[in-house]
């Protein structure tokens, strides 16, 4: 698949949830997840937000969020990473589901931003 | 007029089929869906069955509220509360008239999910059975005509309405098993 | 406190994981959740859901979802349920934080809300 | 001009005052955050002295870097990429002089976070300090002035922004640790 998802949660459980419900309906679509501290704790870390990048079978990546300062570490991983990484300040859980679900289906990046501006909650 | 036992034979009937069909919803949930309708339906009946089997019931009703306690507690899917709702305003009618309980469980279904006709759900199955049940006019084959009428549908209700126009081509798993349960009633009738 | 959070997912990992985002912000809020199926799969439950209202220390409960189909058996449980149960369709994550941290602060039932209807996504 | 002797005092100045005030950080971010800040900021400051304690450095710039990355890494919330920027910006000045460091930091901070003065952050403490130190004018008391200054905003940025009015009366505690950060470099000119 041209396009993968990143999730970033300031939980762990958040994250891993999330790419649990998502690969129901997107068997094809590699999702990696960046979630809490190295140590367990809560927050995000730019380290891990670059490796779930990195660990991602695609090269182009749709990035969701849940607070403002995991979009903060975000964007510094994206200011470092290649891979070509599109952000979205929507709802995590539900835009991640929207945007799995229709790349399982080769629907165009265009049309998949269409569906996910109407999730803008951020 | 059904009574206890033809609803017991109509839940074996469809109990028999949804086990045989299982992959086959599945299948028709995954491009469409989540991939567990099969699933869903056959962990649901299982439970029906062991709810019911030699077990005694003292009317249609009560037999009816078991078995949407049943569904509604061990789908885990959108068709529990739905079909659950469905048995559940059915057990309200009171007797086994299946010119009553057709429409009650279809208004059970769009209470609980707010689909209507067009949407591409089981909606879209009940509806016509309902018209059809009134005028003693409900065949296996005006059910498999609503069935198959899903699918050229855009969904804009439940999981499928994720993907949109791509929901067009593929027959919605609900309606599919909606049809079984329909046709089911047909052969424990008689 | 008088307003409790109740959340509903379908997956176990994401009821946990926004439990523990939002407990950070509102340690006097009771948070209890409905994740995921008995069997640890993915679905929602009514029983589960109930569980998590009567669990839940305060008799007025906010209450947030994931998908559709979880808020079909949140409306079951609100109809078998003597608490007072007030259902938002909203961002799972983000309105449940929201509403936390305000509750948090003893903001108004009405205030809180003024917030969450930014949040509506559904 | 600061020199690299001259940052390692000032974080080792900062640190002290970190470490001291972890607690009175994390209360500070209670009512209005999440409790972390001190602890986040304890952590990220161990990570730095780990770093640069009996380590050599060719320039500022190069000391200025390893800050940021233990910033960064170790944070853990949003004051360490807002602290790591700062720090990454410095570095690119190529020199020590506090004139271009000091707004090249809030330059840093204003690009990550996007808040303006009047959101209740840590600018409004940078934005002060930034114009007082042009002027050379920067002291203990300009710089608690606009620590102060936060108590009476409204929070719109940050985990305070959720709180919205109920933000008020309350210090914002990215304003006192970066209160904290301004006047250890005093000191450490001293
Ligand atoms: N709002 C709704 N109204 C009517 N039927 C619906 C609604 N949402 C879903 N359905 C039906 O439920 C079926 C899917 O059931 P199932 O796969 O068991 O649940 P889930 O989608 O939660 O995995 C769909 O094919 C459709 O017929
Ligand atoms: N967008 C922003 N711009 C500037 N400063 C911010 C922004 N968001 C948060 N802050 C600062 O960060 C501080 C909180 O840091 P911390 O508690 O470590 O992170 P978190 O809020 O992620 O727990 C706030 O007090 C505020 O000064
Ligand atoms: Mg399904
Ligand atoms: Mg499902
Ligand atoms: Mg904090
Ligand atoms: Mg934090």
């Amino acid at each position: 698949m041209e396009y993968g998802v990143v999730i970033v949660s300031h939980v762990a459980e958040i994250a891993a949830g999330v790419k649990r419900l998502i690969e129901q309906v997107a068997k094809d679509v590699s999702v990696t997840t960046a979630g809490g501290l190295e140590d367990g704790g809560v927050g995000t870390d730019m380290a891990r937000i670059m490796t779930a990048f990195e660990e991602n079978k695609a090269d182009k990546i749709l990035a969701f969020y849940d607070l403002g300062s995991a979009k903060m570490n975000l964007e510094m991983a994206i200011e470092m990473s290649d891979k070509e990484v599109h952000l979205y300040d929507t709802a995590l859980v539900e835009s991640a589901y929207t945007a799995a679900a229709l790349l399982q289906v080769n629907t165009k990046l265009e049309d998949v931003e269409k569906q996910l501006k109407e999730l803008k909650v951020k | 007029m059904l009574n206890v036992e033809d609803v017991k034979k109509w839940m074996e009937n469809f109990d028999n089929v949804i086990q045989e069909q299982r992959a086959y919803l599945s299948d028709l949930d995954t491009p469409i869906g989540d991939g567990d309708h099969g699933n869903n339906m056959a962990r649901g009946m299982e439970a029906v069955m062991a709810a019911i089997t030699d077990k005694d019931f003292a009317d249609v009703p009560s037999i009816f509220k078991t078995i949407a306690m049943s569904l509604i507690s061990k789908v885990g899917g959108a068709s529990g509360p739905l079909y659950g709702t469905a048995f559940m305003e059915m057990a309200k009618i009171g007797n086994g008239d299946v010119k009553e309980l057709i429409p009650a469980a279809l208004a059970g279904i769009e209470k609980r999910g707010k689909a209507v006709p067009g949407e591409k759900t089981m909606v879209d199955v009940w509806t016509p059975a309902s018209a059809l049940v009134q005028k003693d006019a409900l065949t296996v084959e005006g059910i498999d005509q609503a069935v198959e009428s899903t699918k050229e549908m855009v969904a804009t209700k439940g999981r499928a309405s994720y993907v949109g126009d791509r929901s067009v081509g593929h027959i919605d798993p609900g309606a599919m098993s909606s049809g079984y349960l329909l046709k089911a009633l047909l052969k424990a009738e008689g």
